[in-house]
């Protein structure tokens, strides 16, 4: 823990902003995301708030230099409580051509490029289907250009201790982030410390990287080109411990304090699929923690382990995304049927198919609600930044195991890898979701003799007793075939099978007796209100803070739980003359309400795999304004 | 185990109360009868034993068994049981399955779970048909089966159910028949006694949709010639005076011979326990049709380390070397920071 | 082709009656779907309009003599036009004790019991839970029973002939069918000719069934048991020849029939699963129509066969039920990806998970709309009758083919096994559904070479050209990536895939374009309507009849595209003040055409695993006209 | 076949306007360079051909050829090949898969289409990891491997690609590794030339995710005494003078021997002809693993009849026997009565 001393607030001559948006964009094999990550835990150290968004290309290596084989980073800091990686970057780091083509006309006007001039070779420049020059063609006049030799330099600094011409080469990136952490006033410590750790092993990478870091820093101090310096003031964060996380680490960090707090052993089945694969490689590293990871031969199998595991009395959890969603509709089905708690995990990318694989999205809302055979209802929930996927997974696996049903949990590409500072919780605070086993028999026969009853509900949650295997007396059968309620014996009776399915049904519509009552936030009496659920609560925020301080009204009701649906929902929709619903998709929320309640809402559709920016939903705000008005 | 399961239970004790619903004569009694004799020999109790099924006439089993029991879907009970067996390995966990649900929709999780060596015994019906669905033929059926569904003869070559099963790893793999209780019994013990996935084929009589397919081989007065039981150590021989044996040529190839010809020493003496799978395969295909000399019993039988075990040591090492897992330490695993109020 | 003589009408003391319901019950060893397909033959040739029901269960052989047991037919028999099997029976034959407990609730008050009494001994009551014995304990009194020694009199029929007495009981079955046959005044050559061509090949058999049901007819005679008999005069059904078929041959042949209209040959990858077997089971019998099948090795299989099929050039179909749709969504995925026409079959049955194999229920429209991953939209389009499953294939194969899209078929169980008079079409009159392969390049490069871009989209259709392999200079690769518009490479960039996901879905939105308009049946003036879609058709029709009879006024639209919906039914609905959606699942299409119009549809829903009757539809009409004069 | 076939073809005519989009150094390269080369020599033409993969980086493959191609979903290709292979089996159908594709999510059609054997020739670049992925351990990764998904080691025993084809009644079965061209191109010609499911499987370095693991067999140095090339009909003989043999011992178990202790006539013939596949099964695993001498080059290639073409013979005699379809008689086999106008 580094507590937070100014140490560069001293230096005279840096210029005060409230906020700054920069993107690190290269090759592939440029070591753009470790930068960034690297810059963002300096700012997070340093105290300001922030938000990140990682973007690379599906292929394992597009060809070194061309367009496909961009990857960038993109960090928003800010001396205020932000939530978006910005819309518009305010500086470009371009490590080759191909980067500045992809990523050029994301800048704003005028803004600050920082280019690696070495690449801009005739090679280099074709890659990228440049046919002039942009450092000279004047393309680039409306920007603030800082050009640096980034390759050239940090070989000056590296080879004379001894590194190769070729290593020397790897380390630029450490060139540029030692750039740009002088230009933003980032303390160094940090990052060195960092740099001597992660590189303890290869000493020579270790200096290599450590020498180019310095020059880079140096160079901003000592050369003219760049200019005076800015800072961005620490960010009045509430007090407290925080750290830097990505939605796929709390995730998976959720599902550990849940089998804690549930004091059930987890078992998580899973196939590798991006971007759902950290959650399985983060819970692998926690056995320690009781935590029972298998790598299964496919999603099919890895949703069917998780039924086993639950049967067996552990929390029981797959993971996933795309494809393999569709995969687990058959053993969720039977889960549904067996009433076993049992948590699906999606972390949602771009299709349909194979469709996008590191591009995010949110179309599975529809396959969650009703990809299903037959009338298998169960709970849906969804995350909304990356530090709530640890909360959203606490909350899943209460909903599953209080109401013995398997629950689905929706996060996305962009909560996965987006990054956050999180205000650590009290583990003490976290809720206690345990549940108890049943070991006695609960039905007694006309002769006198008890037996165990499977299907013999509890009549205010309609839960089924769970019973598990090592349990005396307490053996019992269940399966997918229709069965008699209570006995739990296979029954086809059209009586008994129209009971079952209303049972079922009234049991997830049940838990809606179980939310808090939804937050309004923003202004009760608008004419306008924002329906919004999952990632786009980010966007959302920043759009109503500045409509609101633009002195617009307007209202922001943001979803968690999406089956049941809140039971408040329907009357707080209906107060408002406009609601509109944006989403990831191309409408599936809105649809979903506008059956359930028969109000008018109309969704604002981005499917571009990329999220919301603050503007796109300002803009729709404006829109439904208006159009109020103009019905008045 | 809790100490319950030295607790004696008779037969009983292992059958449920719902009444049995295959079709009068089906090899499934025989099967059934077979498992619930053998259960309270083996000491163990009901409450530790759990019977996964998927979905067919054979994955009823699971109800007619007092014990746990899942009739899970169709093909995925070894995945299914896979789960069972890591977050229990304290567990007995039986598979019941037919050649439709192991073979065809089935057939990645039965090789993968015999590859992963999961601690479960699996028994296979094989009647060589699709029982439930009113008779269409399996991935064991014969080419040129007329069904409903091939009324011009199936082209599909059928699988040999114990080839696939050397194929994927499987450390224990054994054949019996639905007419001999007592060999069954003999084969499911040592498969239960077995630490690992063991697979055991049953030639199971479909008498309604594919009536007396191994007549051939376990029909009473042909089983002395047709039937060659392996015993681990032992030449291999059969015949009504066991005059007849089975020698591997020097060209790789496995040869029927009269032991008389060849003499007592030239016989092939089984080995059960050999690491290398080739010569469990090569006996498992020494028939590849139900018309001629068939063995059963246990081809082959290894030690090697069950997943559910390997999996909870990783968890003991990991807790011996980092201690009980401590939430408030994980949270501030990747490094944390502290803003203070004065800011 | 037997030209209707109506051989009995001569028969004096005959009752004329204009229709009749009777059920056959027994255990399923008795042979009970024989008789009640055979009695329905003989009274489609005899020319009246019919419609039957067989139920049977699920275990290949419950018990003998037990209530689970019981595998009962029931046929409806009219001289008028009807759709459904009827409500209650007239008629209720029981062979045994079981039979009569599992069905006597269904028969109505006053109907007639006819029972074999040989079967009512201690062993078989017993099993049928029956303490007392229903023939002598006065529990009948309020029906009019014949108690008939069927064995017996079977016996003694049989055996002279020197059948074995336990092959003589399995005869009994005709022995009912021939007293019944004379009670109703079925002709009874059909039925003797059939018989012996039947069982040509055992003719110990054959003689033995004749003289059973030859003994039961003269039973019929001879007996006053029986008292008078009653007629039931052929339908005027209007001139033509005609065949009785159930849903899945029906729809098995429409499949053959639009591979012939779409001059495409056909392949089909299928896994058995009840009830979806029979169309895998029928079509593998007309191999010399070209007609590919393959029983694959699961579902995932089956459908992916017929994408690899429908590449080839091939009109690729895959048929199932129940989980088995669950396991097609990710090879459907695919195909709405790659843009390639293929059929989905899905013959639903009772859910969730395995459910309830051998009973109907339509719950599977949300998985059919909603359940692949991403935003996949594909046309759902349901069959309404057995006689209907014939051309709802051909329209399902004709949207499929001229739109390059998977297309999801519904029918049920209670469509795929129920049978009805077919008039048979004029297959001259049969749609041209062909399409023509692309064999040309269709795009040119600046150097003005040509090539081949599989995605450069029909403008009107949006459909993409189909080049198939074996042509030359049309070779190209499609795959389940995000692909540019045009050249089809693949490509992920925001603003492309925003632009392929409104394309894929104006596509199949754009299909509304080619849809006939609505029929509203009925009163176009009626306060209230019926909104219909799949096998509800029958019920549905008989309760408009009757309440139209009765002179209520309602009207009723009957959907058969669901995906997508008419252009016409917004509107359609509107002018109504009451809109009530009848479905066999807990009100999937309600939602959807509510959240579509914002019209406070109104759910009636039953989830019994069997179809509506026409009472409770006629009673759901009743309380909507209540409703509505009560708004008034 | 269309007379197009005869054409005579040149890489270029093979090679795709897409750009190849694997790792630098990648040995992907050397195989799609491989299959290039050979196209022209098979004497079939690119609109005749179609390449059907799964996911992975393997699976890009089709991309790159010019030809007909599917790249599918992960594990799917077998099945998919074979709707086309049944449709059309006047086409080359070619499969692209990876361990994981072919062996984890895609076991179950894998198996499946090579039991049918489905007339098609199935590459799988075994490269022991997920590449895609981004490294995770795989069906073929070893016993202990550290990869994301296993920090603490694997404890999945690997199958062994050619033991799975073998179980699975494959028809052919080979193996060859990404460094050798000729090698290569000889045993990819052999596939295609066999009619019905080949089954290649090359040694394919993931310079990435799992750089080096065949080097102890196919690092240039270590070939000689590594190697094991299988050609049939020829005693089974290796070592930088050839001086190494293979023996088949009475007991059932292959044994590698100097070939002076047991003399020429004592070493084992290869015989890929031999319908039993129990030879092929032993040489498959006389190494499982990657440090001790492995057979390469042909295992097994038997004649069999293959799927597509025995379904376009049912058809045909379908058609020969009732004449073509006709659908006004189709409608009326289940027999039909008038309704004549004057009732
Ligand atoms: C996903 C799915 N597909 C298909 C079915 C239908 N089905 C049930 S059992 C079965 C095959 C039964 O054959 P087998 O496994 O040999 O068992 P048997 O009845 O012969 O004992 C099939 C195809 C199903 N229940 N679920
Ligand atoms: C249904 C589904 N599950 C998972 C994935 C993610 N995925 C893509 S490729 C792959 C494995 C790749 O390994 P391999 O087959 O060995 O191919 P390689 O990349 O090594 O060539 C996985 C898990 C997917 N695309 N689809
Ligand atoms: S159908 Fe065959 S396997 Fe199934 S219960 Fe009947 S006899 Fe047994
Ligand atoms: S990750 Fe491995 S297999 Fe994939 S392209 Fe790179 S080197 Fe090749
Ligand atoms: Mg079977
Ligand atoms: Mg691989």
């Amino acid at each position: 823990m580094t507590d937070i001393v100014d140490r560069d607030a001293a230096a005279s001559g840096t210029e005060q902003i409230d906020h700054i948006v920069i993107r690190f964009a290269g090759d592939s094999g440029d070591g753009m995301q470790l930068t960034g990550d690297r810059f963002t835990s300096a700012s997070a150290v340093f105290g300001n708030d922030l938000s990140t968004l990682p973007e690379y290309p599906a292929e394992i290596r597009a060809p070194a230099g061309s367009i496909n084989g961009v990857s960038s980073f993109q960090v928003h800091i800010s001396d205020h409580d932000i939530t978006t990686p910005g819309d518009a970057p305010g500086v470009l780091v371009a490590m080759n051509p191909a980067a500045l083509k992809a990523d050029l006309d994301r800048l704003m006007p005028g803004g600050t490029l920082i280019l690696n001039t070495d690449t801009f070779d005739e090679r280099n420049l074709d890659k990228a289907d440049y046919t002039t020059n942009p450092l000279d063609d004047g393309s680039l006049n409306g920007y603030r250009v800082i050009k640096v030799p980034m390759t050239t330099l940090t070989k000056d600094a590296a080879i004379p201790l001894g590194v190769k011409a070729r290593d020397a080469d790897r380390s630029k990136n450490f060139f540029a982030l030692g750039l740009v952490s002088f230009m933003y006033s980032r303390p160094t410590e940090a990052t060195l410390e960092w740099i001597d750790d992660r590189f303890a092993k290869t000493d020579l990478v270790r200096q290599s990287n450590r020498a180019a870091f310095l020059a880079g820093y140096h160079y901003g101090e000592t050369t003219e080109e760049v200019g005076h310096r800015y800072e961005v003031r620490p960010a009045h964060l509430p007090p407290g411990e925080y750290t830097t996380i990505t939605g796929n680490v709390a995730l998976a960090w959720g599902l550990v304090a849940a089998a804690h707090q549930a004091k059930l052993p987890l078992t998580l089945g899973s196939y590798p699929i991006t971007p759902a694969s950290d959650i399985l490689h983060e819970l692998s590293k926690h056995k320690n923690f009781g935590v029972r990871t298998v790598q299964a031969e496919d999603e099919i199998a890895a949703a069917a382990i998780a039924v086993g595991a639950a049967f067996s009395g552990h929390l029981g959890i797959t993971t996933t995304s795309g494809p393999g969603v569709a995969l687990k509709s058959e053993a969720t089905s039977l889960a549904v049927s067996l009433e076993l708690p049992m948590l699906l995990i999606d972390i949602q990318r771009g299709g349909p198919s194979t469709g996008l694989p590191t591009k995010t999205e949110a179309a599975d809302l529809n396959i969650a609600m009703f990809g299903r055979h037959g009338e298998a209802p169960l709970p849906v929930i969804a995350s909304y930044s990356p530090s709530h996927c640890f909360f959203a997974a606490i909350e899943a696996a209460r909903i599953a195991i209080k109401y013995r049903t398997p629950v689905i949990l929706l996060s996305d590409g962009y909560l996965a890898n987006g990054s956050e500072p999180w205000r650590l919780p009290d583990p003490d605070d976290l809720p206690d979701i345990s549940v108890a086993f049943a070991t006695e028999h609960n039905h007694t026969l006309d002769d006198g003799t008890t037996e165990f009853w499977p299907y013999l509900r509890d009549p205010v949650t309609l839960a089924r007793p769970w019973a598990i295997p090592g349990t005396p007396g307490m053996m019992h059968r269940v399966g997918g075939l229709e069965k008699e309620d209570g006995s739990g014996n296979i029954n086809y009776s059209p009586a008994n099978h129209e009971k079952m399915v209303h049972l079922r049904a009234a049991k997830i519509a049940g838990i809606a007796n179980d939310l808090p009552p939804l937050e309004v936030r923003g202004d009760a009496d608008a004419d306008v209100c924002v329906l919004g659920w999952g990632s786009t609560w980010a966007a959302i925020d920043a759009a109503v803070q500045r409509t609101r301080r633009r002195g617009g009204k307007v209202a922001w009701v943001h979803l968690v739980h999406l089956n049941p649906l809140p039971r408040d929902l329907g009357d707080i929709l209906k107060r408002f003359r406009r609601v509109i619903v944006p989403e990831l998709n191309l409408g599936q929320l809105c649809r979903i309400v506008r059956g359930e309640y028969l109000v008018d809402a109309q969704s604002i559709s981005k499917v571009q795999g990329l999220p919301f920016t603050a503007i796109e939903i300002e803009e729709a705000i404006e829109q439904a304004m208006t159009h109020v008005e103009e019905l008045s | 185990m809790t100490d319950t399961t030295v607790r004696l239970t008779t037969k009983k004790d292992w059958t449920s109360d719902q009444e049995v619903r295959w079709c009068p004569g089906c090899g499934d009694y025989g099967i059934l009868l077979a498992v619930q004799m053998l259960m309270p020999d083996l000491g163990v109790a009901p409450e530790n034993t759990v019977f996964v099924s998927g979905i067919g006439c054979s994955s009823r089993f699971p109800y007619y068994m007092s014990a746990y029991g899942i009739h899970s879907i169709h093909g995925r009970a070894p995945a299914i049981a896979t789960g069972v067996a890591v977050a229990r390995p304290d567990l007995d966990v039986w598979v019941i399955t037919g050649d439709g649900d192991a073979l065809s929709i089935g057939g990645n999780h039965f090789i993968h779970a015999l590859r992963r060596n999961v601690n479960m015994t699996i028994l296979l019906f094989n009647n060589r048909i699709y029982g439930l669905t009113k008779g269409q033929y399996s991935p064991t059926s014969e080419v040129g089966k007329i069904t409903k569904s091939s009324p011009f003869g199936s082209i599909d070559p059928p699988f040999n159910p114990l080839a696939v099963a050397l194929g994927a790893e499987a450390s224990f793999v054994a054949r019996t028949h639905d007419l001999d209780r007592k060999h069954m019994i003999e084969t499911f013990r040592a498969a239960h006694d077995h630490r690992g996935a063991s697979f055991v084929e049953i030639f199971q009589n479909c008498n309604v949709f594919n009536d007396g397919a191994f007549d051939d081989i376990t029909g009473r007065e042909q089983r002395p010639k047709m039937m060659i039981d392996l015993k681990h150590g032992e030449p291999i021989r059969f015949g009504p005076d066991r005059e007849r044996g089975v020698v591997m040529g020097a060209d790789g190839q496995l040869r029927l011979v009269d032991v008389g010809d060849v003499g007592e020493d030239a016989i092939l003496v089984h080995d059960a326990h050999r690491h290398d799978p080739s010569l469990a395969f090569a006996l498992a295909r020494l028939s590849n049709d139900d018309h001629s000399p068939t063995p059963f019993g246990v081809f082959r039988s290894i030690e090697r380390p069950d997943y559910g075990t390997a999996v909870g040591a990783q968890l003991a090492a990991a807790s011996d070397k980092k201690g009980p897992g401590n939430l408030a330490d994980l949270l501030r695993s990747n490094g944390s920071w502290t803003v203070t109020a004065d800011m």
